[in-house]
Order: C-alpha cells, then structure tokens, then sequence
C-alpha cells in the first residue's frame, strides 16, 4: 500500500487517538487498557472507537486494581508485547509507584539487561474544575528522578502524537504526561505520524535576551509572557523540552550560555524539580554564569486547593511573571 | 419502628436529596467551580447507617461523599459555602465538594482516590479503641472500594488488630459507567470479607430502615467485641457519575436500569411506609419537607450572596464545566 | 508413579539441597557478597510443581528464588557464577541471588519485593495468551504474598482476564519470624482464592509426588479453559530466612517446629519410597547424588576460581557479612 | 522527679531506640510498629526491648501490607496518636506512596489546615551486603519534592535520637531517613534526649575554600574527602543538612556565597535531586557566583547492582571525587 503524507486538523484528543491507533495497526503487539477505556467519551476522545476497530482484546476496560494493572502491564512488555495504560489523573500513578520504580524500572537492570520493558503509561495533569488536591498534581520530577524511566510532556497537537508513537515503541517504561488545558488545543498533523525522537527540545521561539525552559502547558504561558516582554523590547527564547527524562541538556546549556539570562515554566513544584535540573546543568557547566538570578514559575508550594479562590492564587498569573522578569533587566 | 425514627431517617434523606437537587439547579450558573459527585438515589445509605452510629462515631467518606456529611450532622452552611469555594466552608475553601470535613461532628474527611480512605478509617478505628472510648469508626466506600487490594489489606489489619471499625460498602453497581461484573470476577463481597474475617451482611440499600436496624445491633456489637463488620448495601445512582446530568444510553448504563431503580427509590418508598402506618403521616412529611426546604434556600441563597461578593473583589471569569462523561 | 519421575524429582530435589548446602558452606568465606535466601526444606515445591510444567512455560519468583531457578532447569554454573558477582553470571552480575534470571529456560527473573511478581505473572500470562500460545504463567509467592493486596487485586485479573496463570502458595507458615497466623487474620487462602473467583486446592508441600501429580491436571486445565488456578503448598523452612544461619530459639521460631518437620522433609521421604517401592532403588538414588555432587563441585570451583581472579584486580576487601538475624 | 543531664556512649540502634523509648515514656500516643518489629534482633538494635517495656499493644507487628499499613498510621495521627512505622528499606516507601503522598501529606490542606498528620515514617538506606536494586534504593529526593512532608536524614549517633523525637513530636508526616552504615558508628548522646529543630543544617567542619553539601553516611564521606584536600592545604567547610525538607537554603547559601566553591554528597542520584536543588539556590540567589563548577557526588545514573564488582562502580570513590576537586583549583 503506497502511503503519502498528508496533514489533518484535529483536537489533541483526536491526535492522540490517531496515534494509538497508528502503533496498534503496525504492531499487533501493541494493546490499550484503562477503567472506562471504552467510554463513549473515551478519555476525553483520546480512545474513542479504538475498541470497535481493535476488538476488546486490545482495548480492554479493567477494574480500579492500579498497582496490579501495571505489574500486569509490566509482565505483558517483558514478553515482548507493548501495553498502554490509561491512567486519566497523574495523581493515580502514585498507587502504581511499586510496580513502576521498583519493577518497570528496575526489571531491566536486574535481569543483566536481557529484558526490556515496553509499556506506556499515559496519564493527565493541570488546573480542571476544582479537582482539588488528589486529582490534580503534577509529579513528573518525582519520575524524572529515577534511573530507567522516560518522561515525556508534549506541549502541542503536532508533537504529541508523534512523542507518544516513539514512546509506545520504546524498550524503556515511558511515562507519557498530557495535559487538561492542551485538549482544548487543535492543530494541524502530518500523517502518517512518524515517531519524534525522545530527548530532543524545539524551539517554539528565538529571542536573544532570556532562555524560557518550559514543558507541557506552560510552554503557551510562556509564550503569553514572551509576547508581554516583546512589547517591552525583550526577546525571549522558549525552549519546549518535550521529554525531560531523557533530558536535551545540550540545547538548555547552548541557551541560557547565550542568554544569560533563564526562566523556567513548570507545571509542578519548584523544589527538587525542574527548575533545580536545570540550575544544576548551570552550575556544572564550566563558565557558564547567569547575568541575572533564575526565575522559577510553578505551583506554589503547596497542594492545590479546591476551591476556586484558593485555587486561583496557587498557579502562576502571567502578569505577575512578566513584572518578575522586567526587574531583571 | 417508631414513627419519630422513621420521620427523622426521612428528614435526613430528603434533606439530603434536597440540598443535591439544588445543587444540579445552580450547577449551570458556573459558581460551584468544582467536580459533584451526587448521591441522588443513595440516600438510605448514608441516612440509615448514620442514624444508627452516635455522633462521638468517626466517619471517612469518598468523593462521593455529601450525603455522609449530611448524614452525620455536618453543617449545612458551611458544606454549601465549600462547593462555592468560600473561606467559611467547611474545608476552608481548599477541600471542595470532595472533601467535607466537620470535626464538630466528627466526620472526619474523605478521599478522592478510591479504596483511599479504608486502611485510613481502620487507623481511626485503632485510635478509638487505644484511647479507651467505646466508639467507632466508619468507613464509606463504593463498590469501586472493592477492587482495590487495600480494601482487602484493610478487611485483615481490622480483623487482626480487633478494630472496631464499620466497613459500608455502599454498591450502586458501577464505578463510573463500568458495571461491578466487569471489574470483579466475583461479586459476593461477604464471602469475601468472610475469608478475611470480617463478618458481614447484604442489606437492600435503598430502604432506609432496614439499613438503620440492621446497623444498630451490628454498632453494639462492634463496640462490645471490639470487632470490624461489613455492611453491604445494594443501592443505584440516578445521577450521572459525575455533575448534574445522566449517563445513561449507548455504551453507558442501559435505560432499563434506570426505569427499574426510579421506582425503588428510597425516599418515595419512605414516605409510602410513614403515609401507610400513620394516619397523619402525609402531614407530617409535608410539614418537615418545608422546614428542610426553606433551610436549603436560604442556605444557597447566603452561599451565593457571598460567593459574588468575594468575586467581585477577585474577577474570575466563570469557565467552561468540564466535559459531563469523565471523572 | 513411574520410577523414571520419581527419579527426576528426586534428582531435582537434590540438586537443589546440594547446591544450597554448598552456598551454605561457603558463605562464611565472604566471596558470595550479597543476602541468600536458602529453599532448604522446602524442595518439592520447586522440584514438583516445574517438573509438571512446560519448557513453554514461563516462570517468576520471589527473593527465595534459587530452588525456582533451577527446578526450571536454568543453567547451573550462571546461576552460581551470579552469587559470586561474575558478568558471565546469569543477570550479568547485576541481578545476584534475589534476581535469577534465564529467558533460555524462561525463567523470567524475580522480585524481592514481596507480591511484587503476581501481577507481574498475570501479565506474562496474559502476553501468552495474546500471542495464540498454549503456555502458561507460572507465579510462586510465599505465604508472605497473601498479606499484600496485590495479591488479591492479581486473582481478581486473573480471573476477570481469564489468563492461563497458576499461582503457587508455598506457603512456609512464616514471613521472617512472623507466623502466618499473626499476620493474617483468617488462614484460609484457598477460601480466599475462590472468593475472588480462582479456584484452588491444598497439598502437602513436602510431598514432591503430590506436588507434581496435582499439578499436572491442574496445568492441562488451565491451558484448556484459559483460566486461573492457585495451589497451596504448605512446607516449611529449615533454615534462617537469610544466610546460611537458623532463627530457632526464644522470640523467633520454636525449636519444636524444627523437630516435627525435619521428620517431613521432602528428600528422605522421597528416597524411602523408591527404595521401598524398587529393589534396585537405594542405588538408583547413590548413583543420581553422586552425579550431582560432581557436577556442583565443578561448579562451585570453577565460580570460586574466576571469582579470584577478578578479585585480583578489582581488589575488593572482603566486607563483613550482615546481622544474620534481618533480612 | 527530678532529671538531670548526664551522656552516654551508645550505637546508633540503641540511640534510635532511645529516642523511641522515651518519647514512649512521655506520651502515651506514641506507638510504634513494623514488620517483625519485636523480633529479638529488633531491626538492627533500635527496638529491641520495646515490646517488653511498653506492651505489645504499643509496639506491634503487622502483616506485609504496607499500603494499608501507612493508611491506618495516617488515620490514628488524625485522631492524635503518634505513630511510628518502620519500614526497614526505602524501597518500600514505593508501596506506601499513595497513602503518603494523596493521603498523609494532603490531609491538612484538604481539611482547611483543620487536622494533622502526627506520623513518623523511619526507613534505612544504603549499599549492604549486595541487597541488589530492590533493597537499596535511595529515594529522600522524590519525598522532598512534595509538600506537606518533612524529610530527616541524620548523619551520627547524637544527631540521630534529637532528629528522630522532633519528628516525631511535629504535626507533619516525616520519613525519617537512616542509612545502614550509620549502624556501624557509636557515639556520645546527651540523656535526656532534647529534640533538635528541623530545617537547621549544622556545621560539621570549618573551612573557607569550598562548601560541602552532605546528608546522612555521605557527611562521614566528605569528611575523608575533607582531610584529604587539606593535605594539600584546601580547607572544606561541611554542612550536614540534617533535614532536607525544610531544608535550610539560609546556611547553604551564605556558605557558598563565603566560599564560592561548592560539592554537594547525595546518597541518591543527581538528575533532580540534591545538588539539583542546591543549584536552584544558588541560580536564584542574586549575586551568588560560583568560581568553579559544582561537583555533584551520588550514586551512578542507573539502579543498584546486586553483585559486588558491579556494585563497587556504583558507588562514588573517595580518591576520584578528591582528584575531581582538585582540578578545581
Ligand atoms: C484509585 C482511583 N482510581 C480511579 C479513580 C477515578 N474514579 C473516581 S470515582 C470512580 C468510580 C468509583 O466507583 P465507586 O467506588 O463504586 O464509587 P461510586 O462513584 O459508584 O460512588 C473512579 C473510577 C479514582 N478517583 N481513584
Ligand atoms: C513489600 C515487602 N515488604 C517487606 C519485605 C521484607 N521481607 C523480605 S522477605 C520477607 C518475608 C516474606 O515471607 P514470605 O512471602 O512468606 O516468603 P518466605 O521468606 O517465607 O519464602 C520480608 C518480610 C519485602 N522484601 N518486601
Ligand atoms: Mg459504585
Ligand atoms: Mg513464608
């Protein structure tokens, strides 16, 4: 069958089902599960219909059994075939960190590298009406941490599908971070979708005064900012990292050597996160020196609230970061 | 049954139902910011167990967790100004309609992750019993509870520890639009709790009163033998899962079942049973729906007062509700 | 019993006492630097239960994982080129005692967290399953296992998915020195199974021709019906939990226990009955030891060797070993 | 009664044990319990006895169930008991994450700050005896990113008991980190045991060259490392975080501004960890330069190897992390 390449507006929904779908018709190793998979609303339409062109042998609904779900996903990959979980919440693979640190990351090395561990863990993070502090955290630092695991956090329609193709063919246990506020994006999709290699940021914008380091929704919160700045003359660089396990450290330090300057806009909590990542790439790097101190955008350091006045003041306002940055120059 | 105890179970659950049907009329305003999980047909669940618990009882809930607040005497003011995120709520404005907190009353909490708040009421349940009171621990869980391993690491602590601690498994047969035979291999849950040894008993969840006596000789003996008990009670959702619409249809709960439960409904068997055995028992149920009524109204009415009072000092912008078939 | 089997059995079984005696022997001279978990005592699990199954077959175990490793048939001196950290050790020197692996055999490793490899074989079991095969999954668990919910969540799986898996109970009446019965609240975990919907069956985990001859049926049935099976194979522990020591005396096991089930264990009950069922039998059995003896020796001295050799120039002094009296 | 100050030379278990047994005394919500916690051996010493002196109705053993373990601690502190778990290895905090992370540390904030969480979480790290990937993790980094915790990790025998009776007096759940080497070393401990505040880092050396960052068994370490650079006249200066959440950014900061210079000695790995925060201190801190690069001393970027030559290239070396410094300057 000749393939050509096309390209498609969709919803990042759509894209991501696009994906799934893709991987499942070239791979028939390949498999989705989740509780409510098969929801007509299907995770927010992400895998609407799958089970109708699949069957429900590879698209299958399962029982709230979390750390079980991915032992099962992570026996599954060990003999070779590629699970997806669905997982909806981020906050959910807390009950799953058993099987995902000390068994998907670990299999691997203690097998003397004869095993691999193929599986995906989909799951969703951000500000959504009021879910309030278990259903809404952002963990991804915590995963970033542990040796074996990727972390993968598209910002965009076009890359999402694209990262999440190179994840379900990966040999690592891939954790696959989308986000609420991106299901309200659409953009346009190359298809066939080829895999986006892992570990590679893009530049989302070229500026020459300050390097902004974001990933997932905030990269459009920074563009909101760079957009504040231009108008004030200041150009910044936004660096979308797109994986932050592995990690583009190359393109970070290129940067920030530039610039002098950096901003880093993240959908979790400052400490021990991405904003110390990439303040250590700084200060290991030889010569490479900060004209002006780190800026750090991120929930505030506390739970999230569910209320929605509380709420409010816990994540970042554009404004109030705009005004942070100008006082450096 | 005393006609007292039945007015005062159907009081509980109308104004439970009250409070949740006010709650999907103002939902379409945008000011409840916040995920609602309604318990719309579950009523007799959380009026009967409570009912029989006394008020020095501790109680963990789910997210689906109003009526249990409600149940327990929890404040009706300070739960409403919650769902409209006000400072006076009974969270402070940081839990939400997930969690209601009211220590007055001692209904301790609730979590949002299923299966969460089990080994968590156990723990209270070790508390009570270390500190030397005779009350107990309860624990609300959903059928969902069920599938979770530490439902089950929990039914054992509570048996090995001699926990006094009353397990509600509270079975509306779904967890979202998932049916329990789709996620359970095996759905005897007492056979279950019984292999970890937990006595047990299946009620029907939707008559109030069977619920309250069969809770009360089970709390007695749970204080004097210092033993865990599970109570199932079989019961349906007539709401959506999630937010004020339904989920019934293709690919959801089929229409059937909907037809089949609306004519078991708690409130409306209640009310047939006082009418029945009472000659004034028609009066008597008009007379306390209108006192929970007005209660309600002027409840919302004050919440909504201040809720647009704080707004017009912060300005958010009232957002899009989020998509009605997900969690 | 044809007498071929039992010899095989019995060979197994030897094997694995001799190759753990010896670990034993040479534990004290600190060259298999890492923590052992010794399957002494416990031999007609591993021996009857693998020798019932396929090649096909694919295997997960525990932290006690030697006797699984090679009642699978995994390559011997890998095996003990592992404990002595060699690369040509099974895991590559990465794995040691607790992580033996060997996908020739599929032998697919094994975790020492405890439950932590039953979900992980219902998934292998599903993957077989999937890929249109008629092998199933084989999950050995201690009676440790059955306090973690995981455990039960993976029965639930199992049987919902209808996944070839038989899970294997040993069930050694102790997690360290904690007794079953302290840690669970009802002991009954065939009860249990079924109540999650996998059925099961009790034998004597000392009787290698039990083992074996309940396992067979048992494996023919899963692959058939496509569904779970559980066997609980009570046996018992003759040495410490770790180390080549013993965790008899005040606090910890009693010494009585040892008394009783020294008299059971599975090696000598064995031999009796093929001396007592063969003429030829007592020299059948001298022949398959010496056999074996032969070949741990050569084993042992070749890892020993090359374990020196390395050392030579790694130059690694020799560390203390642990308190033997914690994992 | 009347108590008078007296010290006693003790190890490191019986220290821990100590501190236990008198906040046992003083407090009758205080109970412990654990995994074979009255088995004789008694968890390296440090419970040994406890059982006998204060009844097994205060000093239990349970079932494997860690999960739900953790779940029924955090239910007890909200109704005002203490508890105590002990968990033996960090590895197992993975199970307990759901109930640690969404439960323990969320709790207060999802009550409106109307309840506490009064648990002590104890775990032990670090290499042992070829205890392989599962039983070696060292994982302080995840926990210190989440708020609501309290994460200690002592580095002697007198600090250890201080530590370990403010932990359990705070209203915050802590993990309560020790290290298995740790049980090697006995010392002096002052009787009775004060709690020692936490968030306070504590000067271990003098010195004015270059800034050391350590935490637990790797303040012993860089104490070696300490000795050998002063023989070539570079006197380190170490702070021993004692805590690292709340971690006392004051002392680090003014040190490094003193110095310039700075390694930071992990037991975990660097990606998002230790000297990723202390970076992240240093990047935000106007003015703060460094001269020289930070050297981030951890383990290897990979899980724990079971067997021992593997093994002994995982972890740091002192005479490679002292040639590494000295290129420094
Ligand atoms: C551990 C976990 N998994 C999944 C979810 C998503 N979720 C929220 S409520 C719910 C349904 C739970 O069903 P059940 O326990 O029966 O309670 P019900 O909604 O029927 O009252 C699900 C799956 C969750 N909150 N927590
Ligand atoms: C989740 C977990 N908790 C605790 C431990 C510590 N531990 C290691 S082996 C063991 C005993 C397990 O008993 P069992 O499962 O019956 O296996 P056995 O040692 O008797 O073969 C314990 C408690 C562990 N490895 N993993
Ligand atoms: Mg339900
Ligand atoms: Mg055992």
């Amino acid at each position: 069958m000749e393939e050509h390449i096309t390209s498609k507006r969709m919803s990042f929904g759509e894209a991501i089902r696009m994906a799934i779908s893709q991987a499942m018709e070239s791979d028939e190793r390949v498999f989705a599960y989740g509780q409510g998979i098969n929801d007509p609303g299907g995770f927010f339409g992400s895998t609407v219909g799958l089970s109708d062109k699949f069957s429900e042998v590879r698209c299958f609904d399962v029982p709230l059994s979390e750390d079980s779900l991915i032992g099962m996903g992570v026996g599954a990959a060990i003999q070779g075939r590629r699970p997806i979980y669905v997982a909806l919440r981020f906050d959910f693979l807390l009950l799953m960190m058993n099987q995902i640190v000390n068994h998907a990351a670990k299999w691997p090395l203690m097998s003397g590298y004869q095993s691999t561990v193929p599986l995906t863990i989909r799951c969703i993070i951000g500000k959504d009406w009021g879910q309030a502090a278990q259903h809404s955290g952002a963990y991804h630092a915590m995963f970033a941490h542990v040796p074996g695991l990727e972390v993968v956090m598209p910002s965009s329609v076009n890359d999402a599908p694209r990262l999440l193709l190179a994840s379900i063919q990966s040999d690592l246990p891939t954790i696959f971070v989308e986000s609420k506020p991106l299901y309200e994006l659409t953009g346009e999709v190359e298809l066939p979708i080829e895999p986006s290699p892992l570990g590679q940021a893009s530049i989302v914008r070229e500026g020459d005064d300050i390097t902004f380091v974001a990933i997932s929704h905030m990269v459009e919160f920074a563009k909101g900012v760079a957009q504040d700045l231009a108008e004030k003359n200041i150009q910044a660089k936004i660096l979308d990292l797109r994986t932050l396990s592995p990690l583009d450290e190359k393109q970070i330090i290129t940067s920030v050597n530039r610039t002098g300057r950096v901003a880093v806009f993240d959908v979790g909590w400052q400490k021990f996160g991405l904003a110390s990542e990439v303040s250590r790439l700084i200060c290991m790097t030889p010569a490479c020196r900060l004209i002006s101190p780190l800026v750090s955008v991120g929930q505030k350091w506390e739970h999230s609230p569910g209320g929605c006045f509380r709420e409010h003041e816990h994540y970042p306002i554009q404004q109030q970061v705009v005004t942070e940055i100008l006082r450096l120059f | 049954m005393e006609i007292d105890t039945m007015l005062t179970l159907y009081r509980r659950m109308f104004l439970i139902r009250s409070v949740e049907e006010r709650i999907k009329a103002e939902y379409q305003n945008r000011n409840i910011r916040m995920a609602v999980h309604l318990s719309i047909g579950q009523e007799a669940v959380a009026a009967g167990v409570l009912l029989a618990a006394r008020p020095t009882d501790c109680c963990l809930s789910t997210h689906r967790c109003h009526a249990h607040y409600l149940g327990k005497g929890g404040n009706l003011q300070e739960m409403i100004d919650e769902l409209y995120s006000l400072e006076t709520g009974c969270s402070r404005g940081y839990g939400g309609s997930m969690h209601l907190f009211d220590k007055k009353v001692n209904m301790w909490g609730s979590s949002s992750i299923v299966g969460g708040s089990i080994p968590i009421a156990v723990g209270m349940g070790l508390a009570l019993k270390q500190a030397g009171t005779d009350s107990l621990s309860i624990s609300f869980m959903g059928d969902g509870g069920g599938d979770e391993g530490a439902f089950y690491e929990s039914l054992n602590l509570a048996a090995l520890l001699a926990v006094p601690v009353m397990f509600v498994f509270e079975n509306n047969r779904y967890s979202t639009i998932t049916p329990q035979a789709k996620r359970q291999a095996a759905l005897d849950v007492i056979l279950k709790a019984r292999s970890f040894g937990v006595e047990g008993v299946s009620v029907d969840g939707n008559d109030a009163v069977q619920v309250y006596e069969t809770c009360l000789p089970a709390m007695d003996n749970i204080r004097q033998r210092q033993r865990p008990f599970l109570i199932e009670a079989v019961t349906y959702r007539l709401c959506a899962h999630v937010g004020p619409g339904s989920d019934f249809g293709p690919g959801r709960r089929p229409e059937t079942e909907l037809e089949e439960w609306r004519s078991r409904e708690p409130l409306g068997r209640l009310a047939s049973r006082i009418i029945h055995e009472r000659p004034n028992g028609a009066a008597l149920i008009s007379a306390a729906q209108a006192h929970v009524l007005a209660e309600v109204d002027t409840v919302f009415e004050s919440a909504k007062r201040r809720f647009d009072e704080v707004n017009a000092r912060v300005g958010l912008a009232a957002p899009k509700p989020p998509d009605p078939s997900r969690v």
